[in-house]
């Protein structure tokens, strides 16, 4: 596979020039934190964020989008019958994902692409996104991507990846769609020996220094409806608030809500993003609600990632290590320590 | 501009107000018909959601009248 | 159900016609719709099996999870019977003859045909959850099938006499010699009631009287399925041969938006009918 | 509500609140003139209306 | 203040241990710098799990609603007249509750310390008296808590809870000459439009989450008007009308019951400035009703009264 080296002003430049190609998509600074925006809207590109505020979600699975559109205009013909929304699935490149972020587009993928439904919204948009991903150098303290199946320079789910080398970045392309990307990059040079070296080394040495600090080893055999009538949720639960902060910034969070809107006669059907934590989520026509209290959502979303995404697909954990979770949640919950409790959770003891 | 007219959802109590609008139609009295009139059982029943959903509809005015 | 991934969109309504329109209550918060498609060839795309359930889909308002209460050996119509409960059912019940929707589906997995196959059937039933229960004993009453099963023992069991779903068809099925009927209200002051009166569970209790070489298939409101099952396992009814079909919130009803999730499970598309004993291992959260 | 609506932007002359009674029918009249004069001051609403949303 | 921390677990011990409360509510120390979590303590061996420092920015009174049992609860200004409307609306009853008081000089602002470290990731914060000794990977600050105070904080009249049982330590001097209101009144001098483009601005990055409706303990309704249905009052995409709408009427329904704890603000993910909308209720109800909530058991707030000389000049 190809790789290039660019100074970091020609990395610059060179993004720049992509435009007839790609929309690209890359973070930005935006107030106090990142997030990701069309390359259009930069005054400064800086690759010096730990991470951005909302996960590249958003760019595949909109917080919300139009799904069909109708009429229910009784002169049309066509009233009532609903239709495909066009969407732009031209070609986009998303530069800078961290390998956190891109991992979890893998964890994904088993809901929305699966040997019976394709979600035909997000298989589009994966398929016209080219990730351009970004190595971590300094992983966060709250960052434990190692811990759930990835690592700091982890390559999966990305087309091409970023090393930032000081005052260079190496590209290295990794799948043909990144090797696409990189014959339309203008500049840049091959990189020799001596650089791919040095970025191995770097990887090795920041994923090495990594500590491995979440258990989940023993999640996949204990039974589940032991963990499930665990005792510690109540406590754990308690400072939830049940907003939807976690979900939301969440990148394997999927959860969705479809709702339909209506202005004067025509009228759109959309999805939007939802969370496990509210109480509208689960509640039935008939009042039922099967999880009423607050610790059953919490469970809920703990359980999901950390269990029955476990039992359900046999290897590794619906969460991607990236720690907004962490950082963000208003009261502190953290699924560090619940996926430690869990783990190390003895049934019966 | 000038002829442009407004749409101006109106609350108005059943008691007080729509009787007075009743009243001035019994009595031939003239006001301009721009108010799209919504009788309510009394003015206190006019929760701010009534007027952010008139808003939100597209009205140019609102007017709660007890 | 669906063979492989199609790149269809699994979101997209097959567009209806709605054909007729019965209320089955005396209280009129029920009726049954019979819908047409427009297209006759998706018809055919829909091809479903007693105990499966479609979204219907009305334009502005929404979509909702009903049971299919038709059964596939009846053609050239879907039928599903619909309470009122929320905004989409009010408005579909405020809908008229002619009135174009959508339906998406056949959504979900099915009541286990195969396995009941040269078995007695025992369908226990209640209120407006009888619909899926109405579309299997169609199916197994067709001469095509009925050699398949043995015995059919159908309890069904209604507020009230007034509450009772599919009355014609009720008293055509108390007619034949080859189904069981026992249809039973919780209570009535009609003196001509000619059936039972009490509960599911206790009419159960009474009328089944064994269990052997017969699966139960379940559906009712959440009390009865909890006094019915023990009456089943009383009965000597294994875990794997009670049948329940279940209900949760859905909006996509194909296991991708999330809200019906059980334990490794998505109600809406590795269910809604599961077996007793699978149950027992996921969390009782429905 | 009036307070804070003006507060986010919304102009003063589009809500209006009045007592009348309702044998006042001239007073009815007189403020329905004074709405309507203030509404039309203000011209049309440009903004908090909810259109299809604006969403990908 | 760190000191407060060894009283309050002294006193949430005598109380568990003596039975005047079941159940104790206060903070321990969270996992991440900047960050407590609230926390409920049932058995008095526990509670050295409590901590306060000046990262406890959460408003406590939200884990009040709809409990029954006797309840020990942290308490700092804004927090007791929070508690004190929950009492005037009938949320919970004084005798359940236990108010231990918390004079409180201000809680820091984790975004805006985070912003003076030019956004590096931060390692550790510890409190020692007056500063907060920030440490990243490669860098080490030392910040003047006054410096660093949440913009509530900064201007807040009312550091000492109104309502207690007991205080972990005296009172502090309330703050004199504050002026809270200036961002109030500089959006008031603007024109409708610009008003309209400062709000439409200033929510651009709401993701609907909610965050700020469950921190707040003004928000305890069983259905928000955002979840109701029929009808559907709010759509539920992120459609910009639609978010103006949740956080205009969010915003009057604090209407004369908003404390400025700052809950709101503190919990935002992205950082929006709802506070903008309440505190002008705040100013209003204060020019207008002489009125500023949850400092008496006594009065009813002005929105649920009727008296024949209230302001009504806004009626024709």
């Amino acid at each position: 596979m190809a790789n290039k080296v660019f100074s970091k002003d020609a990395w610059l430049e060179a993004l720049g020039g992509l435009k007839e190609h790609y929309r690209v998509f890359l973070p930005l600074k935006d107030g106090d934190f990142f997030t990701y925006k069309p390359i259009e809207e930069a005054k400064k590109i800086h690759f010096d964020y730990d991470n951005t505020r909302l996960s590249p979600k958003g760019l595949i699975f909109p917080q919300s989008e139009r799904m069909f559109e109708f009429s229910l205009d009784t002169q049309d013909p066509e009233a009532n019958i609903l239709k495909e929304a066009p969407k732009d699935d031209s070609p986009r490149a998303i530069v800078g994902v961290r390998p956190c972020d891109a991992h979890a587009v893998g964890l994904v993928r088993r809901n929305f692409d699966n040997p019976e439904y394709r979600d035909p919204w997000w298989v589009k948009h994966v398929e016209a996104a080219t990730y351009v991903g970004l190595g971590c150098n300094a992983p966060c303290a709250t960052c434990f991507c190692k811990s759930v199946g990835g690592g700091p320079f982890n390559e999966e789910g990305l087309d091409a990846m970023m090393v930032d080398l000081g005052d260079r970045f190496l590209v290295r392309a990794l799948t043909e769609k990144g090797e696409e990307f990189l014959s339309r990059v203008q500049g840049g040079e091959a990189a020799d020996e001596e650089v791919l070296k040095e970025a191995r080394e770097l990887a090795q040495k920041v994923t090495d220094e990594m500590p491995d600090t979440v258990p989940t080893g023993r999640l996949k055999d204990l039974p589940v409806m032991a963990l499930f009538e665990a005792p510690f949720w109540e406590e754990v639960a308690f400072a939830c608030l049940n907003c939807g902060t976690c979900t939301y910034l969440c990148p394997t969070c999927w959860c969705f809500d479809i709702q339909d809107e209506v202005y004067k006669t025509e009228g759109i059907r959309l999805r939007n993003w939802d969370s496990c934590m509210f109480p509208l989520f689960t509640l039935h026509g008939s009042g039922h609600n099967p999880r009423d209290q607050k610790f059953q959502r919490v469970r809920q979303r703990f359980m999901h990632k950390l269990k029955y995404y476990v039992d359900k697909y046999g290897d590794g954990v619906q969460c991607s290590g990236c720690g907004r979770c962490v950082q963000f949640c208003p009261v502190n919950i953290d699924i560090r320590r619940v996926c430690g409790l869990m783990d190390a959770y003895e049934p019966g003891a | 501009m000038n002829d442009w007219q407004p749409k101006i959802t109106t609350f108005l109590c059943h008691w007080c107000s729509y009787g007075a609008a009743d009243l001035a139609g019994v009595s031939r009295l003239q006001y301009p018909p721009n108010f799209r009139i919504i009788r309510v059982p009394c003015s206190g029943r006019v929760s701010p959601k009534f007027i952010l959903a008139a808003l939100r509809h597209g009205s140019d005015g609102v007017w709660v009248s007890g | 159900m669906t063979g492989g991934a199609s790149l269809e969109n699994p979101y997209l309504p097959y567009p209806v016609r709605i054909d007729d329109i019965v209320v089955e209550t005396e209280d009129k918060n029920l009726k049954t719709f019979k819908f047409v498609f427009l297209n006759p060839e998706d018809e055919e795309k829909f091809a479903y099996t007693p105990g499966q359930f479609a979204e219907l889909s009305v334009p502005g308002k929404g979509e909702i999870p009903i049971g299919i209460a038709s059964s596939p050996t009846e053609k050239g119509h879907v039928t599903f019977t619909v309470n009122k409960v929320g905004l989409v059912t009010t408005h579909l019940h405020n809908m008229k003859e002619g009135d174009v929707m959508g339906i998406r589906g056949p959504l979900g997995n099915w009541y286990p045909w195969e396995e009941m196959e040269g078995k007695n059937i025992v369908i226990v039933g209640g209120g407006f959850a009888f619909t899926t229960l109405r579309s299997s004993i169609v199916y197994a009453l067709h001469p095509d099938n009925r050699p398949k099963f043995k015995d059919i023992i159908v309890v069904y069991g209604a507020r009230s006499p007034g509450m009772l779903l599919y009355k014609d068809e009720l008293a055509e099925w108390e007619k034949r010699d080859d189904i069981h009927m026992h249809i039973t209200v919780d209570a009535t002051d009609d003196p001509d009631w000619k059936y039972n009166t009490g509960f599911v569970p206790a009419v159960t209790e009474q009328k089944v009287t064994s269990s052997e070489n017969a699966i139960a298939i379940v559906c009712g409101p959440p009390v009865m399925i909890r006094f019915t099952q023990p009456v089943l396992e009383k009965l000597g009814f294994p875990p794997e041969r009670i049948i329940l079909s279940l209900e949760n919130r859905m909006k996509c009803g194909i296991g991708m938006c999330g809200r019906c999730n059980l334990g490794d499970q998505y109600v809406c598309k590795d269910g809604p009918v599961f077996s007793l004993a699978k149950l027992k291992n996921l969390p009782p959260e429905y | 509500m009036k307070n804070l609506l003006e507060h986010i932007g919304i102009e003063p002359g589009r809500l209006h609140f009045s007592w009348i009674s309702s044998a006042e029918a001239t007073k009815f009249v007189d403020v329905a003139n004074q709405v309507y004069e203030a509404v039309k001051e203000v011209g049309p609403a440009q903004v908090f209306i909810k259109r299809l949303a604006e969403v990908a | 203040m760190i000191q407060y921390t060894d009283k309050i677990r002294e006193i949430a011990g005598r109380l568990l241990k003596d039975g005047t409360v079941e159940v104790f509510i206060g903070y321990r120390k969270g996992t991440v710098p900047m960050m407590n979590e609230p926390v409920l303590i049932r058995d008095p061996d526990q509670v050295d799990t409590l901590h306060w420092d000046v990262n406890c920015g959460l408003n406590l009174c939200n884990y009040l609603t709809r409990r029954t049992e006797k309840i020990g609860i942290l308490a700092t200004g804004c927090n007791s007249r929070n508690i004190v409307t929950h009492i005037i609306e009938n949320q919970i009853k004084r005798e359940q509750l236990y108010i231990v008081g918390i004079p409180c000089t201000g809680m820091v602002d984790h975004r805006a310390v985070k912003r003076a470290v030019g956004g590096k990731e931060i390692l550790s914060a510890e409190q020692q008296g007056e500063k907060l000794i920030v440490k990243g990977a490669d860098f080490e600050k030392t910040f003047e808590i006054k410096e660093i105070l949440q913009s509530n904080c900064a201007v807040c009249r009312h550091r000492n809870p109104v309502e207690v049982d007991e205080m972990v330590a005296d009172p502090v001097p309330e703050q004199e000459g504050v002026e809270p209101y200036k961002d109030v009144e500089s959006v008031e001098g603007m024109e409708p439009r610009k008003k309209w483009e400062f709000f439409t601005r200033l929510i651009s990055r709401c993701l609907r989450c909610y965050a700020c409706r469950n921190a707040c303990p003004l928000c305890y309704c069983p259905t928000c008007f955002v979840d109701e249905s029929r009808p559907q009052w709010v759509g539920k995409s992120n459609d910009p009308t639609d978010t103006m709408t949740f956080h205009f009427l969010r915003a009057y329904h604090c209407a004369g019951r908003c404390t400025d704890c700052g809950a709101c603000e503190r919990v935002c993910p992205v950082g929006i400035s709802m506070r903008q909308f309440t505190k002008k209720l705040n100013k209003d109800a204060e020019e207008l009703f002489s009125w500023e909530a949850g400092l008496t058991l006594e009065q009813r707030p002005p929105l649920d009264v009727y008296r024949p000389d209230d302001y009504n000049d806004f009626i024709k």
